[in-house]
């Protein structure tokens, strides 16, 4: 099925466009294998930082009506534990292992990267958007000039391309992005969740014990979409992986058009299963053979001609 | 459909309608939810106890006027905190989850059937018992139960009357009931002398090792119910992960060939908070 | 059913606690009498401006997943035509009526408004927010200088207590709500439809005239209901009226809860009717005594404590 | 239930199957469209022609098989557009929309009903006298259409067919066929000489104006379809506000009581695109 799925991005090549979104089943090898086998063309771990976090006290995530909140916390077993998992990854997926990082500071994520590259991954991607933990994403990820150091410290020590997930949660998101486009970023992911909150009329209180969460799912999709609409525009020839609320081969192709090279996935598995990455394969491939598209790329960007 | 799965298990409050002390460490909670009780056995929910946690917990009857229960086990904050709730105080649910325990293929009336529960683990093999298996209509049912002592061995009411025209065999490490020492040894004895159409287990993992180690040996169908931490229970967040699996959304039942696919973690290690292994004390 | 359903805000009464967001319904005299008749407590007319607008050629609207993405453009007959309607609506009603505008300077603003209050408008609200006319709406509405010069500009022209409606297409919405408070006014309206688009997959085109739109109804509920919560955390003392995807009394429940003072229902109104503000003010009448609350002021904020 | 609402009548696209020119200026298009299928006689749809605009057209036909029809007269940049197009080229849709016209609450076989059509307002009514009608098996069918002159009469065939057992009059005003002049005119020598069970009327506000004064003054029920400025189609915008009513959602099919309500509106005047009001010259 490979043929005309194939990507290619910031030097990396994908057989399928979709990959696994960061935060998502993404903490141990043989999961990252089984989303591989279902059709990925790559997964982003979890986010990594410097140290071990537990992250939040359940209830970490709320079903919102078409789409979900968490504030997971960013729970993870830091770099030094993760390297071990990042070795194992690489040894059972051939395809690229994209390892998402944060840090508090820009030589927090300089370190982690440089481990991380150095365990092998093959790209990595800049938290900096996170919107429920403070003092990282939000802060970084919101602020050009902090953002833009974080982006220099990353590409000084590491060899491998470098993405950087932007937030939505922002007033103009080109700004962000060529703050870090400027600074090096080979390409940008579009985008993490949305700034949420679920409250509970029976105990009148907030569902989530970190209160404050970050919205995903169809219910963002057309905003994310519109995020990739106003990238693509603005900075035509960087290259995007668009992310948020794609559910069927119908809302990937919707990226495509808006201006995404690729495109990740996250919640819709909680639901289809890893197997979606397949479906959306198969329907992708329809579409194109269809239409004779004879590539992703052809696609890429298409809405905007007018 | 996606959307209306989602919105179909977001989080609704209930209140405790009643409480009951089924041993020193162990209540059962029961309360009224619509989707729950549909439920099939082996599936479990997300119990949401407002300002404190939100903890997976197996169902343990859920009847056609739409209640259910639930049995806990006090071992820390949550369960704690649970134990201290009265009836009328409000709880929230998500669920049911997972998959669940599946009748063997065989004609009706024809089936031997073993379930061998530890703990609260026997909550959900008491409701396999009662409606899971009417379709089939065992034409024997065995029930190997296990606690420490006596006063903690659980519903023991209900199992005399599940086995009234089968075989209860109680274990106590200290022999204060029925066999003195666990479980897995009147399963030895057991898998020697007959063969069965399905064993169900539940219970600590330690113990379900040893049975799908015992079961592997002779050759016999095993379904066991796996715990581990769980967030989302949806099958997003990689929490609950075995192997290749997510205990919450491709288990939490498991059958021989699965468990031999994670053998090489199944009572050995699990997935802390932070996501990194823990090698458990006893292997 | 009035009773315990009254609340205050900014020195006005409102029988009931949900009013017509602007832009819905809100052209003539006799459909707002209808909504009011049918249970609302206010109505806010449609943004009206300076000169007569056409509004963008359809289509205008899209049906989206849980949610509604349009950019009709402002149509608007100006205010010179309107503040004949501004009497009619007073004639027929008497309940507030707030009448929204909108400008492209604080002059204009300024102009509108008077005129506005001089025909009989209760209230002002001011959109500053709207995601898709350029130089209006987004470009004020975001820039707290800007804002805060608007505001004075309104609140030196006019006695009548004067609404800000803000964007939630901003990086800290909480920032804005300081400029236009501290700037005098009397109530913030929170929020405004977010940055969207919609893209048809057979085409490859967008589907709106205007190619981008904001998105409002179900899907935005949880982000708007964070909007809320973060004013009310930051801006205890202002009063709030909650807006966005609001759509039965239990949403109303959760808005009061988090912070917001009154409410505003749009989107809603498409799948339910106008029938649906008595659906909803029934709904919270009976969650009020079922709690044993004696009104929803004991409530407004209830999330917050501890 | 709302999101299944929303959900349901989202924008889909389907191809031009086939184009029938009805007259100079009308063409029929027909496409498939399985939510449009289940329209009843009155009810509308949003036609999308990609690029251009979004207009709302009556629905002609819809047939179990799922192709639906609509007629169109060219009168504008849209219209004009749409009669450009050909065959397998791609359309929009969302509906259908509105309430339908209904038939009067009277024995089987013993109504006698009386439609009135201007223009492609024929089309709806056609589809009400075919489908629509079936539950009350009309004993009766009179049709009065009216055109301009005989080559921009509609629908003349489907007309024939369907009046075999009814009456057809038509009106032109160059009298090339039947009776010279104006629709109203035979309508008042039918009101002065028989009772109705129902009057069904769509075309020009004007006509429609003059057609409910005239039952008015007969007291003889009607339901007419109104046509305004639309832009979003679901009573969300207020673009096609006639009095209280919003012509989308409330109508587009408003019996006397209604049309009583909104005289002073009806024929007079309409909303601008910027939602001031227009008086029309004909008063
Ligand atoms: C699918 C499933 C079904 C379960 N069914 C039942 C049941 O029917 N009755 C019952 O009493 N218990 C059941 N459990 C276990 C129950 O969820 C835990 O006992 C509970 O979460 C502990 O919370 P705590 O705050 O009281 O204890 P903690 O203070 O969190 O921990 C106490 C001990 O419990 C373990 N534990 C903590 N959290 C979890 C968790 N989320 N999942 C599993 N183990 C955990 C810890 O490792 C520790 O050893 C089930 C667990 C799973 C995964
Ligand atoms: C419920 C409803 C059902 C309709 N059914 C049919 C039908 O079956 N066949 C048919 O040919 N036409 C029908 N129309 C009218 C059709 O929508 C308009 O002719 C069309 O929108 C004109 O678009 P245009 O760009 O070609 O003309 P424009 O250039 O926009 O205008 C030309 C003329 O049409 C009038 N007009 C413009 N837009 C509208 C509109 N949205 N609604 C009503 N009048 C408008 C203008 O006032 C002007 O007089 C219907 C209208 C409504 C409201
Ligand atoms: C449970 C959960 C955990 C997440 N954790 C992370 C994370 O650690 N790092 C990150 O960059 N994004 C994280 N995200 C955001 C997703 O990667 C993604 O940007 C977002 O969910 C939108 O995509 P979706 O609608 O396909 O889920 C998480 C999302 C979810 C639902
Ligand atoms: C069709 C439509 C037109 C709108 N026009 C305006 C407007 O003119 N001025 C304004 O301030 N808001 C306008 N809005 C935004 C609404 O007032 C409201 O803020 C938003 O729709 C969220 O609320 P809802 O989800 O209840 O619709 C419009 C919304 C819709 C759907
Ligand atoms: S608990 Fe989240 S994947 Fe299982
Ligand atoms: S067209 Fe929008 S309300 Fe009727």
């Amino acid at each position: 099925m490979e043929g005309n799925l194939r990507v290619q991005l910031a030097g990396l090549t994908f057989s399928y466009p979709c990959m696994l979104a960061s935060g998502v089943l993404g903490y141990s090898a043989e999961t990252m294998q089984r989303v591989i086998e279902a059709g990925a063309g790559a997964v982003v771990s979890k986010s990594v930082g410097l140290k071990a976090r537990d992250g939040y006290t359940n209830p970490t995530v709320f079903q919102a009506k078409n789409g979900l909140i968490n504030a997971m916390g960013l729970p993870n077993p830091g770099i030094e534990t993760y390297v071990k998992e990042i070795r194992h990854v690489k040894e059972l997926i051939c395809q690229p292992l994209i390892v998402s990082i944060f840090g508090y500071s820009a030589e927090d994520y300089a370190i982690v990267a440089e481990k991380a590259a150095t365990a092998g991954a093959d790209a990595l991607e800049l938290n900096v958007s996170c919107p429920h933990v403070k003092q990282t994403g939000a802060e970084i990820g919101q602020n050009p000039n902090v953002l833009s150091e974080v982006v220099k410290a990353v590409k000084a020590a590491v060899n491998i391309p470098v993405f950087v997930k932007l937030s939505p949660n922002v007033t103009d998101i080109t700004l962000l992005a060529n703050a870090a486009v400027n600074a090096g970023a080979d390409a940008l992911t579009a985008v993490n969740t949305l700034k949420a909150i679920a409250i509970d009329i029976e105990t009148t209180k907030p569902v989530l014990s970190n209160i404050k969460g970050g919205l995903s799912g169809p219910a963002m999709k057309n905003i994310a979409l519109r995020c990739v609409y106003d990238l693509k525009e603005k900075l035509p020839n960087t290259p995007i992986i668009g992310c948020g609320g794609v559910s069927n081969w119908q809302d990937a192709i919707e990226f495509f058009l808006a201006g995404a090279n690729a495109i990740q996935i996250g919640t819709a598995i909680a639901y289809e299963g890893p197997e979606v990455f397949q479906t959306i394969n198969l329907g992708i491939k329809k579409y194109l053979e269809k239409k004779q598209f004879r590539s992703i790329e052809e696609i890429v960007g298409l809405s905007h001609r007018r | 459909m996606l959307d209306y799965l989602t919105a179909a298990n977001t989080l609704r409050t209930t209140k405790i309608e009643q409480i009951i002390t089924e041993s020193p460490s162990v209540k059962t909670f029961i309360f009224k939810d619509k989707q729950c009780a549909k439920a099939k056995p082996g599936q479990f929910l997300m119990l949401w106890i407002p300002g404190i946690d939100e903890i997976p917990l197996s169902i343990f009857n859920a009847t056609k006027n739409g209640k259910i229960s639930v049995s806990v086990k006090a071992v820390g904050e949550a369960t704690q905190h649970l134990h201290n709730m009265k009836t009328k105080e409000t709880i929230g649910i998500r669920g049911p989850f997972g998959n669940n325990f599946t009748p063997p293929t065989v004609t009706q009336m024809q089936a031997n059937i073993l379930l061998i529960g530890g703990g609260t683990g026997t909550a959900p093999l008491l409701f396999l018992a009662k409606t899971g298996l009417a379709t089939i209509k065992p034409k024997k049912l065995t029930f190997i139960v296990g606690a420490r002592t006596q006063n903690e061995l659980l519903f023991t009411e209900h199992l005399f009357k599940i086995c009234q025209e089968g075989k209860l065999i109680t274990t106590t490490n200290d022999g204060t009931h029925g066999h003195k020492g666990v479980v897995t040894e009147p399963l030895t004895e057991l898998l020697s002398q007959e063969k069965f159409d399905a064993i169900y287990t539940c219970g600590p993992e330690i113990m379900v090792k040893k049975i799908f180690e015992t079961t592997q040996k002779h050759k016999q169908p095993l379904q066991a119910s796996l715990e581990r931490l769980m967030r989302c229970g949806i099958g997003l967040c990689g929490s609950c992960t075995i192997g290749k699996y997510r205990v919450c959304k491709d288990g939490p039942i498991f059958n021989n060939t699965q468990l031999d696919e994670i053998k090489n973690e199944l009572g050995i290690s699990k997935l802390n908070p932070n996501g990194s292994k823990t090698f458990t004390t006893n292997t």
